[in-house]
C-alpha cells in the first residue's frame, strides 16, 4: 500500500517539530506525522476527515473540533496486546512512534457499515421509540420478546468501542496534594493568574489538559517578531516569558496534561495527570496516570470557552468543523483542513479563521453570515482579504458521502433570494461560545444567564473561587488577562498577601474577536439537523419531546439523550437549551441548564482506582505466627482484613480429616492454637471496673483480681453485638478481649461511652490487640505442656482454677496467662509479646507434641466450641438476637447497662422469640447445611413460614455424630420436639435438644 | 506513694532461644538515590500515657524527657521522644528496648500501658519524602505546615500511621504490627513511581 | 471530602480521619429504667435529620481520638464550628456574625 | 394513543406529528380526595393504582421539582427480591411479579429485563449468609440459587475468579429473575398512565406545610402554588420525608445520606448481568445503551446534598477494577448522587402516622426502585381503605417503639 504523504501540511508554521517524523497506523493503514501533532491534526494532514460512525443512525462522522470536547473522532487506540483503549478523542490524544487507531462502532469497516441501516430506517427512530414498541405481542407476553429479542439487538448496535479482552498491564499512582492557589487552564487568564499569584508569594499549583500551556494562544497566528508591536508585547512571546518565569519559581509547579476533572467540597480538586500516554514506549516502570487529590485554599478557574456549533441540515458531515478548531489546526499544528472552505457563522470570531486560512493559501469563496446585520472590524478585515461576505444567509442543507461536497443555501436580499450550491471540502461553523462553567458549577456555584453574553455565566460568589477569562464570559485576549490578573490578585489577598505584579500590556493576536454572538438562528425542525452529535439527537427529537409533553430540561435531556453522550453535551448543551426555549417560548433563563457533574472529561477507572490493586487494595494482617503456619502449609481463612491459619492437614488428610483430626487430639491430649487475631484492650484508671460494669451484660464491678468473667456486649437496642473476656489485672488494670471482627468497633463504642456518657468515670482505654501475641493450649495435657516452660506463675488447678489471670514469664519472656477455655477442656491463653510469639509458639508447639497433643486451626476451634454449645457471634447471631434468646438471664444485674432498658421492650420478652437450641438429625451421619430453614411439616408449602434455622452444623468426632445449633421460635420450651429441614434433596428430621452436648457438668473445663 | 498497677518495668532479660522477630522481617525496602530510602526504624519500647496536665505533673524526671505540652509534637531527649497524640495521650518511644520505668510514675489520674510490640518503626529519608508520603497521607508535608518535630496520628492509604518528622528530609513512621508489610509494599511502590516519573520528566 | 476543624487539634483536617458519629445533643438518660418505650424509642431511632444547620457528632479517629460536635448545614455541607463534646449546643447566630454571613 | 409498533409505524409516516402529552401538565384545583407528596415512581405508582384498582380518581401529585427527578431517575436499577426476613421477601415478590408484566400493564417499555443478579461471597461469612438467604427463598418460593466461583464466571465471564484475589470470589447467590430496568420509563410510565385515569401530576409545585383541622386530622397543604385541601395525604418523599413530616410536627427514624452512582462511557456488551458485591462493597451492569452502571456507597454523613465525595467513587472504583480488571482502561463518563432516606433496621415505613388522613411510604434507603410497582400497589390500598395492606402491615411506624424491627442490615453484619 502506498503511503500518503501530508498533503495538507503548511509549509511553514505550527508548533509541530517537522524534523522528526513519526509513523503510526489509522484502521491499519500508514500515515505519518510529527511530534506535536494530535492523531487528528495528523489525520487531517494526511487529508483524512472520515474517522468515526455515530451512535444511533451510523453516520459518517468526522473531526469537529480540536480540543476534550470533541463528540465524533473517538477511535480505539492499540498498544500492543494488551493496552487497548476505546472511545479515545483523536483531538486529544499527543501523536507518538507506533501508535495505532482504529475506527469504532462499525462492521465490517468504517467505509462500509452494515450498520448504517439504521440510518435509512431512521424515521423509525425517533427519540424515545424504544419506549413506545417491543412489548408485545401480548400473547406472549410483555416480558418475553424484549430480554430475549429486541434487548440484545439493540445492546449489539449500541455502545461504542469495545472494552479491552485482556487485564490492564499498566498502573496508576495517587498523589495528594496542597496549594494555596490552584490555577485551572493555562490559557492567557489562567497564567496571567498565575503569575500574579506566585509573585505576591503563593504556593501554585498550574494545570491544563493539553500538552502545552498557553490556551487559545497556541492556534493564534504567529506574526513573530515582524508582528505589530504597537500595542504590546507579542502575545507569543509574552507567554513563552511567562511560562518561563512560573517555571523558575519554585513554589510553583506546572502540571501539563492534567485535567481538573472534579471540584468537590472546601475546595477539593480531583486531577488526572496523564504520564505515559505521549510516550511511544513509556519508560518502564512509569505510572500511566496519576491521581491528583488537591486541597486548595483559593482556586482561580480559568478554563476557557466552548466554541458552539451551527445547527443546519447535514451539519454532521466529515468536513464541517468548528471554525476556531480550523484556526488551530492551521496556526497550530500547521494543517489546512481543507482546500475549499466554506464559512457559516453568526458571530464575528470565525473570520479571523477565514483570514488565517486565505492567507495560507486556501481557498475561502464565501464567509455566510446567518446574521441580517453584519459590520465591524472583523468582517472589515475578510472583506479587506479578498472573502465575499454574504449576510442573512440561510443554510438549507449540504452534500457529500463521507465528506462534504457542498453547501446548499439561500441568500441575497429580500425579494431577490436566490439558492446556491457552494461547492466546497471544509466548512467552519461557529455559533458563538459558551463560557466553560462546569467546574465552577461543580464548586457548587449556580451559573446564571447573561442576555448580554449569551450565555450562562458565574454569577452568586463561590467561597474562594475566582472565575476568569472566557469561562467567566470574557471576549478578547486584553480582557482575559485583566481578569486573570484580578483574580490571581483576589486570591492572593484573599491568602493575606501583598499584590504588586502587574500584568502587561500585549498585543492582541486576534484583535478581530471583540464582538458577540447573538441569539442563535435556529433551523426548523429536520431529522438530519444535529443538535448532539455523538448521540445523534437531531433537532426534530427535541421538538418530539416538547410536543410530548417533557417541558423541563431535564426531561429534554433524559428523552432525547443530548448531552448524555462521552462529550457530556460540551458542544451541543447550549444548542439544547436555546432551541427548547424556542419550542416551549421560554426564555433561555428559566429553562435553565441541566446539572454539571464530574468528570469534566471521562477518567480512567485504573486512575481513580490508583495503587489499590493486588496486595495494595486493601491491607492483608498476619498474626506473629503466620509464617510459621504457612512453613506448615495449612490452609487459611479471612476474617476481616485478618488471615487465619484454618486447618493444619497431614500430607495424606483432606480438609475434613484434618479438623476431625484436630479436634479428637484436643479432646485426647491437647491442642495448640494462635488466637493472636483477637482484639484486646486495656483499660486502666480508678473507675474502670465501673465502666466496664455499664458497657457489659456481665457483672464486672467486683470482679476479683486475678480473675476473668465471660462477658457479652449488647447494643442500647439490646442486641448482643461482641463478647469477650474481661480480665482483672489489678484494681485499676482490666485486660479485655474482643471478637477478632469486632476489635475497632468495640473500642469506638467503648471510647465513645467514655468520652460522652459516662464522663463521670476516669479510665482509659488503650488498644493492645498487636502488642500481645496469644497461643492458646486446650486439652487435658495443657498444664502438662506449659508448666516446664513457666516461670514465676504456679499454675496448678488449686492455686490457679479456671478464670484466672496472672503475669509471669515463658521461656524468660513476659507473659499474660489467663485460664479460660473455648473448647470445654483444661486451657490456658498464653499472651507474650508479639515479636516474640513466633519462638514462644514453636517452644510451645513442641512441648505439645511431646505430649501428643497437635496445632489447631479455627475449624476446629468452631468445632470443638459448638460440641460445648458456646456461641460465636456473628455466627450464631446476626444483630436480632438478645441475651435471652442465647439463654443468658438479664434478670440478675440491677444496675444499668448499655442495652439493658431496650430489654423491656414488648417485642424482647414475647416467648415466639427464637432461642438458641442444639438440634440433632435423625440420621446421625447427616450433617445440617448452615443458614438451612427449620419447619414443622417435612414438605412445607411455598411461603410457609420457618420455625427457625441452622447456625452452625459439624460432623463431631467426640460424640461420633452430627450436632447443630439453631435459632428456634420458642425453642427452648421445645427440646425434644421434631422439626424439618427442607432441602432440595428431600427433608431432613432433626430434633430440637439442649446446646451443650458434651460435658455437661464441666468436669474437663475444671481439671 | 500510690504504687501503679502497672507492670513493674518492661525487661528484656529473655531465654536465649527466644530470637526478637521484627514484623518487616522478609520484608524489601527501597532505596533510589536522588529519591528516598526507606528502612526499617529498629526497636523501641513503647509506652502509652494517658492523663491529663501530664505536663504539670513533673513527668520529666521519671522519663528522662519533658512531654510536650502542645499537641501533635515530639520532643527528644537523648534517646527517648514523647509525643502528645492526643489531648490526654503521650506515646513514649525509648531507643533499643531501654528500659521505662513505669513504677516510678504517680499512679492517679494517669495510665501507662506498654505497647512495645504493637507497633513498629520505618524511617523514610530523601530528598523526595514529601512526595512519597503524599502517595497516601492526606495531610499537608511542606515544612512551613509539618515541621521538624510534629508528630500526628494520620492515615497512609488504608492504614492508621503516626508520622513524625525527624528532620526536612526524613519522617519516622509508626505502624501496628500487621499493617507493616502493607505499608512498606505501599512505600516502595510511592519511590519506585517517584523515580519513574522524574526519569519519564527527564526525556 | 470535607474539611473538619478539630477543636483538640486545632486545625482543620480532612474528612477520612473523622468517624462520623450521628446527631449531637441525644443525650442518654441517667436512668433508663425509667424510659417509656416510646420515650426509648425517640432517644434510640428518631432524628431530626433536617435540611438545614445540623449539630452533629464526630471523632477524630485517626487522629486524636476525640469524639466532638460540628454544625454544619446538610445543603451545603458547610462547618460553621466544631465545639468539644460535652459543651453546650452553641447560638447559631454566634456563629453566622463570627462567619460574617 | 396508545404505544404500538403499528402506531409507530404510522407515525414514522406522518412525521410523529400525531403524539400527545404523555401526562397532563396539570393546574392545581382547590380539593382533592388524596394528595400525594412526590412524583417520584413510589407517589406516581401510588396514585395509579388508586385509580386504577381503588377507583379514587380525584388525585394529585405535588412534586417539588421535575417528576421522577429524585432517586427514581438517579439510581442503578437493580431488581431483586431474594430478601431475608419473611416479610421482606413477601413485599420485594410481590413487586417483582409486578415488573414482571408492567410494561403491558402500563402500556408502556419499561425495559424490565431479568438478566439475572449474581451477589458475591469473599469469605466464609459471606457464604452462610448466602446460604441462608437461599434456603429462605426457596421456602418462600422465591429463586435464588448458589454457584461456585467457576459457575459464577461462566455466568458473568469478565468477572476474576482468581485464588490470590485480595478478596476472592469463593460463590454467589443467583437470582435469574433479577435484572434491572430503565428508570426514567417507570416514572413515565406511571406518569402516562395515572395521567389518563385522570390523576393530576402538578410538576414545580413544593409542599411547604401540612395543615391540619381542629381535630388534628389533616385539611390541606401549602404548596409553592397555593394551598391545596386534601381528605388524605400520602407522603412518598424518599430523602425528604423527615422535611415533609416535620410539617406535620412529626419526627421520624430516618436520616438522608448522599449515595453516589457512576456511569462508564458506553461499550459494546460485556456485561451480561447484574453483579453485587456486598463486602467490597461494588455493583455493576450495563445498560441498553452500553454504559457500566455502578452504584456507589454512602458519605458517611446527613446531607441534601445530592453529591457525594470523590473517595466514595474512588473506594467504589478499586473494587470494580479488581473484581473486573477489564474494566481498568475504561472511563468514567459521569459520577451523581441521590439522598436516600435510611431506616434503622433497612426496611421501608409504609403506612398510616400518628395524624389521622396522614399515610407515609418511606425508607427505602438504598433499594427501594425495585420496589416501586409492589410499594404504590400496597401503599395505594392502605390509602383507600384507611388500614394497612397485609403485606404492608409489619412495616409499621410502631416496629420501632416496640422492637419489632425487619432487620435486613443485621442479617447481614459481619462480625467474629
Ligand atoms: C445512587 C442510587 C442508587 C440506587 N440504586 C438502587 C438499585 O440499584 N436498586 C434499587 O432497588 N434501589 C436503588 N436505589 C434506591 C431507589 O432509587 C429509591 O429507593 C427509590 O427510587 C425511591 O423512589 P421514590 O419514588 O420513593 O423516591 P424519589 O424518586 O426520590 O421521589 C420522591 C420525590 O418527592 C419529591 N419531593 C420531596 N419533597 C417534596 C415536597 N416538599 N413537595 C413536593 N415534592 C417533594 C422529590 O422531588 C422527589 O421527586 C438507589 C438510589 C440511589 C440514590
Ligand atoms: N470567549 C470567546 O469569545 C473567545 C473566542 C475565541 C478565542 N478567545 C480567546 O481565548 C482566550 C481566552 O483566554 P482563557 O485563558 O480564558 O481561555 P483559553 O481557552 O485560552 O484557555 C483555557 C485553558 O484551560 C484548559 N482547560 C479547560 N478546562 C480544563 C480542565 N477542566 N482541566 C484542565 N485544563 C482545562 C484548556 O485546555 C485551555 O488550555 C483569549 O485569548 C481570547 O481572546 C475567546
Ligand atoms: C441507569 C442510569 C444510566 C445513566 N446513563 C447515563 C449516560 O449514559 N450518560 C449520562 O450523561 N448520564 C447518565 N446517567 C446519569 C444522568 O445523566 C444523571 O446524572 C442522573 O440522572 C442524576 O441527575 P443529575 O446529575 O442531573 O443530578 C444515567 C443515570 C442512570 C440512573
Ligand atoms: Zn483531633
Amino acid at each position: 500500500m502506498s503511503r500518503p504523504t501530508q498533503r495538507f501540511r503548511t509549509a511553514a508554521g505550527g508548533r509541530i517539530a517537522r524534523a522528526r517524523t513519526i509513523s503510526f497506523q489509522f484502521d491499519g493503514r500508514r500515515y505519518t506525522g510529527h511530534p506535536g501533532d494530535t492523531l487528528a491534526s495528523a489525520l487531517l494532514a494526511n487529508g483524512v476527515h472520515f474517522v468515526g460512525r455515530s451512535f444511533k443512525y451510523h453516520r459518517p462522522r468526522g473531526i469537529m473540533t480540536a480540543g476534550s470536547e470533541e463528540p465524533n473522532a473517538l477511535v480505539t487506540i492499540l498498544q500492543g496486546r494488551d493496552r487497548q483503549t476505546p472511545n479515545v478523542r483523536a483531538t486529544d490524544i499527543e501523536l507518538c512512534e507506533g501508535l495505532a487507531a482504529i475506527s469504532q462502532n462499525r462492521w465490517p469497516s468504517l467505509a462500509f457499515d452494515a450498520g448504517a441501516l439504521s440510518g435509512v430506517l431512521a424515521p423509525l427512530f425517533p427519540a424515545g421509540f424504544y419506549y413506545k414498541t417491543f412489548m408485545g405481542p401480548r400473547f406472549i407476553g410483555s416480558n418475553w420478546l424484549w430480554p430475549k429479542l429486541f434487548e440484545p439487538l439493540i445492546r449489539r448496535a449500541a455502545g461504542l468501542g469495545r472494552a479491552p479482552a485482556s487485564r490492564d498491564p499498566d498502573h496508576y499512582v495517587n498523589r495528594y496534594a496542597h496549594c494555596d492557589v490552584l490555577v485551572v487552564g493555562a490559557g492567557p487568564a489562567g497564567l496571567a493568574a498565575a503569575l500574579v499569584a506566585a509573585e505576591a508569594g503563593a504556593t501554585v499549583i498550574v494545570s491544563d489538559e493539553r500538552t502545552e500551556f498557553g490556551g487559545n494562544l497556541l492556534s493564534a497566528f504567529d506574526a513573530g517578531h515582524d508582528g505589530d508591536l504597537s500595542a504590546g508585547v507579542n502575545a507569543h512571546r509574552w507567554r513563552e516569558q511567562s511560562l518561563a518565569a512560573l517555571a523558575a519559581n519554585a513554589r510553583v509547579t506546572l502540571l501539563p496534561h492534567t485535567t481538573v476533572f472534579g471540584a468537590y467540597l472546601q475546595n477539593f480538586y480531583g486531577l488526572a495527570e496523564r504520564l505515559a500516554s505521549h510516550h511511544g514506549s513509556p519508560p518502564p516502570g512509569l505510572p500511566r496516570e496519576r491521581l491528583w487529590q488537591v486541597r486548595a485554599q483559593e482556586v482561580v478557574l480559568a478554563t476557557g470557552a466552548i466554541e458552539r456549533p451551527l445547527v443546519f441540515s447535514g451539519n454532521d458531515r466529515p468536513g464541517v468543523m468548528l471554525a476556531g478548531a480550523v484556526r488551530s489546526y492551521l496556526n497550530r499544528y500547521g494543517v489546512m483542513a481543507g482546500s475549499r472552505a466554506v464559512v457559516v457563522t453568526d458571530c464575528d470570531t470565525s473570520y479571523a479563521a477565514a483570514c488565517d486560512l486565505k492567507r495560507s493559501g486556501v481557498d475561502v469563496p464565501l464567509i455566510a453570515d446567518l446574521r441580517s446585520d453584519v459590520g465591524g472590524a472583523a468582517i472589515d478585515a475578510a472583506k479587506q482579504a479578498g472573502i465575499t461576505v454574504e449576510a442573512g444567509v440561510n443554510v438549507l442543507g449540504t452534500t457529500g458521502r463521507h465528506r462534504i461536497t457542498s453547501v446548499l443555501m439561500e441568500l441575497g436580499p429580500a425579494g431577490a433570494r436566490e439558492r446556491r450550491a457552494v461547492p466546497c471540502d471544509l466548512v467552519l461553523m461557529s455559533g458563538g461560545w459558551t463560557p466553560s462553567v462546569h467546574l465552577y458549577s461543580q464548586a457548587r456555584g449556580k451559573p446564571s444567564w447573561s442576555e448580554g453574553a449569551q450565555a450562562f455565566l458565574p454569577s452568586d460568589p463561590v467561597p474562594h473561587v475566582h472565575s476568569a477569562g472566557g469561562c467567566a464570559g470574557t471576549t478578547d485576549l486584553e480582557q482575559a488577562l485583566r481578569s486573570g490578573a484580578e483574580a490571581g490578585a483576589a486570591a492572593a489577598r484573599a491568602l493575606g498577601l501583598t499584590v504588586s505584579a502587574e500584568i502587561m500590556t500585549v498585543a492582541d493576536p486576534d484583535p478581530v474577536l471583540g464582538s458577540r454572538a447573538g441569539a442563535p438562528v435556529m433551523a426548523p425542525p429536520s431529522a438530519d439537523a444535529f443538535i448532539d452529535f455523538q448521540n445523534d439527537v437531531t433537532t426534530r427529537d427535541i421538538q418530539l419531546a416538547t410536543q410530548e409533553g417533557f417541558r423541563s430540561i431535564e426531561h429534554i435531556k433524559r428523552y432525547t439523550t443530548t448531552g448524555m453522550a462521552t462529550d457530556q453535551g460540551k458542544t451541543s448543551n447550549h444548542n439544547t437549551i436555546a432551541l427548547a426555549a424556542g419550542m416551549l417560548g421560554r426564555d433561555v433563563a428559566v429553562v435553565g441548564h441541566t446539572s454539571y457533574r464530574a468528570p469534566f472529561t471521562p477518567v480512567t477507572f485504573g486512575t481513580l482506582a490508583t495503587t489499590a490493586r493486588g496486595s495494595l487494595f486493601e491491607p492483608l494482617r498476619r498474626t506473629p505466627i503466620d509464617a510459621w503456619a504457612r512453613a506448615e502449609r495449612a490452609t487459611f481463612e479471612d476474617v476481616g482484613q485478618w488471615q487465619r491459619a484454618r486447618t493444619f492437614p497431614l500430607r495424606s488428610e483432606n480438609q475434613q480429616q484434618s479438623i476431625q483430626r484436630e479436634c479428637l487430639t484436643v479432646r485426647c491430649a491437647a491442642g495448640v492454637f494462635d488466637a493472636s487475631t483477637l482484639g484486646k484492650i486495656e483499660v486502666v484508671g480508678p473507675d474502670a471496673a465501673t465502666f466496664l460494669d455499664r458497657m457489659y451484660l456481665s457483672p464486672l464491678a467486683k470482679l476479683a483480681v486475678g480473675r476473668c468473667r465471660y462477658a457479652l456486649q449488647l447494643n442500647e437496642a439490646g442486641f448482643v453485638i461482641d463478647d469477650g473476656i474481661v480480665a482483672r489485672l489489678a484494681p485499676d488494670r482490666f485486660h479485655v478481649t474482643t471478637t477478632t471482627g469486632g476489635a475497632q468497633r468495640v473500642l469506638t463504642l467503648m471510647e465513645d461511652y467514655l468520652q460522652t456518657e459516662f464522663t463521670d468515670l476516669t479510665c482509659w482505654l488503650t488498644s493492645i490487640t498487636e502488642h500481645w501475641g496469644v497461643i492458646a493450649v486446650q486439652g487435658p495435657r495443657a498444664r502438662d505442656i506449659l508448666e516446664p516452660l513457666i516461670a514465676g506463675l504456679d499454675i496448678s488447678a488449686a492455686t490457679f482454677p479456671h478464670m484466672s489471670v496472672g503475669t509471669g514469664e515463658i521461656a524468660g519472656v513476659p507473659m499474660r496467662l489467663f485460664r479460660v477455655s473455648f473448647t470445654g477442656e483444661l486451657g490456658f491463653e498464653i499472651n507474650v509479646p508479639s515479636n516474640y510469639a513466633r519462638d514462644i509458639w514453636e517452644l510451645v508447639e513442641q512441648s505439645a507434641e511431646r505430649h501428643g497433643g497437635t496445632v489447631y486451626g479455627t475449624d476446629a476451634m468452631h468445632l470443638l466450641r459448638a460440641e460445648k454449645g458456646y456461641i460465636l457471634v456473628g455466627h450464631d447471631t446476626d444483630g436480632t438476637v438478645t441475651p435471652e434468646d442465647l439463654g443468658f438471664g438479664t434478670g440478675a444485674k440491677k444496675v444499668d447497662f448499655v442495652g439493658k432498658r431496650a430489654l423491656a421492650r414488648p417485642d424482647m420478652l414475647k416467648s415466639d422469640r427464637l432461642h438458641l437450641v442444639g438440634l440433632l438429625a435423625e440420621d446421625p451421619q447427616h450433617v445440617l447445611e448452615e443458614g438451612a430453614q427449620l419447619t414443622q411439616a417435612a414438605s412445607p408449602a411455598n411461603g410457609a413460614r420457618a420455625d427457625g434455622h441452622v447456625t452452625s452444623a459439624y460432623m463431631s468426632p467426640a460424640l461420633g455424630r452430627s450436632i447443630a445449633l439453631g435459632l428456634v421460635a420458642g425453642g427452648r420450651a421445645r427440646h425434644g420436639e421434631r422439626l424439618f429441614v427442607p432441602m432440595p434433596s428431600g427433608p431432613i428430621a432433626v430434633r430440637i435438644s439442649t446446646p451443650l452436648f458434651l460435658d455437661a457438668k464441666g468436669a474437663r473445663l475444671h481439671g | 506513694m500510690a504504687k501503679t498497677s502497672a507492670d513493674a518495668h518492661l525487661d528484656f532479660a529473655v531465654d536465649t532461644t527466644v530470637a526478637l522477630r521484627a514484623p518487616w522481617e522478609g520484608c524489601v525496602f527501597a532505596d533510589v538515590p536522588h529519591i528516598a530510602t526507606l528502612s526499617d526504624g529498629g526497636h523501641f519500647s513503647r509506652v502509652v500515657l494517658r492523663g491529663y496536665d501530664l505536663a504539670a505533673q513533673g513527668l520529666g524526671g521519671v522519663l528522662g524527657v519533658q512531654p510536650p505540652i502542645e499537641i501533635n509534637r515530639a520532643i527528644t531527649a537523648g534517646t527517648r521522644t514523647v509525643m502528645k497524640l492526643g489531648p490526654d495521650e503521650w506515646l513514649i518511644l525509648a531507643e533499643a528496648e531501654a528500659e521505662i520505668q513505669l513504677d516510678r510514675l504517680p499512679a492517679a489520674n494517669l495510665a501507662a500501658v506498654d505497647v512495645s510490640h504493637r507497633q513498629a518503626a520505618l524511617s523514610l529519608a530523601g530528598t523526595a519524602v514529601e512526595a512519597v508520603v503524599s502517595a497516601g497521607c492526606p495531610l499537608p508535608l511542606d515544612i512551613a505546615s509539618f515541621p521538624v518535630n510534629r508528630a500526628t496520628r494520620t492515615l497512609f492509604a488504608k492504614t492508621e500511621i503516626v508520622l513524625w518528622r525527624t528532620a526536612a528530609n526524613a519522617f519516622h513512621l509508626e505502624v501496628a504490627r500487621s499493617f507493616v508489610p502493607y505499608l512498606i509494599a505501599h512505600l516502595n511502590r510511592a519511590i519506585e513511581a517517584e523515580a519513574a516519573i522524574a526519569n519519564g520528566r527527564g526525556r | 471530602m470535607l474539611l473538619i476543624p478539630c477543636p483538640y487539634c486545632e486545625e482543620p483536617r480532612p474528612e477520612i480521619e473523622f468517624r462520623y458519629g450521628g446527631e449531637a445533643h441525644i443525650a442518654r438518660s441517667a436512668d433508663p429504667t425509667g424510659l417509656s418505650d416510646a420515650a426509648l424509642a425517640d432517644y434510640l431511632y428518631f432524628r431530626s435529620n433536617p435540611k438545614g444547620w445540623h449539630y452533629e457528632r464526630w471523632q477524630h479517629q485517626s487522629g486524636c481520638g476525640r469524639f466532638f460536635n460540628a454544625v454544619r448545614h446538610t445543603v451545603t455541607d458547610r462547618i460553621i464550628g466544631t465545639y468539644k463534646a460535652g459543651e453546650p449546643k452553641p447560638d447559631l447566630a454566634l456563629y453566622r456574625v463570627r462567619a460574617g454571613s | 394513543m396508545r404505544f404500538s409498533f403499528g402506531n409507530l409505524l404510522r407515525q414514522a409516516r406522518a412525521g410523529h406529528t400525531g403524539w400527545g402529552p404523555q401526562w397532563r401538565d396539570a393546574e392545581p384545583k382547590a380539593a382533592y380526595d388524596v394528595v400525594i407528596i412526590g412524583a417520584g415512581g413510589h407517589g406516581l405508582a401510588t396514585a395509579y393504582y388508586l385509580a386504577a384498582e381503588h377507583g379514587i380518581c380525584n388525585i394529585a401529585v405535588l412534586e417539588k421539582s421535575w417528576l421522577g427527578g429524585g432517586n427514581t431517575g438517579r439510581n442503578t436499577t437493580i431488581i431483586r427480591s431474594n430478601y431475608l426476613c419473611e416479610e421482606s421477601e413477601a413485599l420485594y415478590e410481590h413487586a417483582m411479579k409486578l415488573w414482571e408484566t408492567l410494561s403491558d400493564t402500563l402500556n408502556y417499555n419499561v425495559m424490565y429485563s431479568p438478566r439475572g443478579v449474581l451477589m458475591l461471597a469473599h469469605n466464609e461469612h459471606d457464604i452462610r449468609s448466602l446460604k441462608r438467604h437461599i434456603h429462605a427463598n426457596r421456602l418462600a418460593g422465591i429463586d435464588n440459587e448458589w454457584l461456585t466461583a467457576a459457575q459464577a464466571q461462566a455466568f458473568c465471564p469478565i468477572l476474576n475468579i482468581d485464588a490470590d484475589l485480595r478478596y476472592p470470589v469463593l460463590g454467589a447467590a443467583l437470582q435469574h429473575r433479577g435484572g434491572v430496568a430503565r428508570h426514567d420509563a417507570v416514572a413515565w410510565g406511571y406518569a402516562r398512565a395515572a395521567s389518563e385515569l385522570g390523576v393530576d401530576i402538578i410538576q414545580n409545585c413544593e409542599v411547604t406545610a401540612i395543615r391540619r383541622g381542629t381535630d388534628g386530622a389533616v385539611e390541606a397543604v401549602e404548596t409553592s402554588r397555593g394551598r391545596i385541601a386534601a381528605k388524605k395525604i400520602g407522603v412518598v418523599a424518599a430523602g425528604h420525608t423527615s422535611v415533609v413530616m416535620a410539617m406535620a410536627g412529626l419526627r421520624m427514624p430516618l436520616e438522608s445520606f448522599p449515595l453516589q452512582a457512576l456511569v462508564s462511557e458506553p461499550v459494546k456488551p460485556v456485561m451480561p448481568c447484574v453483579v453485587m458485591s456486598n463486602a467490597i462493597h461494588a455493583y455493576m451492569s450495563q445498560s441498553d445503551k452500553g454504559e457500566l452502571v455502578i452504584g456507589a456507597g454512602t458519605d458517611a454523613y446527613v446531607s441534601y446534598a445530592q453529591a457525594g465525595g470523590l473517595h466514595i467513587a474512588t473506594h467504589t472504583l478499586e473494587a470494580i477494577c479488581e473484581l473486573f480488571p477489564v474494566t481498568r482502561r475504561l472511563k468514567m463518563l459521569r459520577n451523581w448522587g441521590g439522598i436516600v432516606d435510611v431506616t434503622p433496621d433497612r426496611s421501608p415505613i409504609i403506612g398510616l402516622t400518628p395524624v389521622p388522613g396522614l399515610f407515609v411510604n418511606c425508607g427505602w434507603g438504598t433499594g427501594g426502585f425495585k420496589a416501586t410497582p409492589g410499594s404504590g400497589h400496597v401503599f395505594a390500598a392502605t390509602l383507600a381503605h384507611g388500614v394497612p395492606h397485609p403485606i404492608a402491615a409489619p412495616f409499621t411506624l410502631d416496629r420501632f417503639r416496640t422492637g419489632r424491627l425487619i432487620d435486613e442490615a443485621a442479617a447481614a453484619a459481619v462480625s467474629h
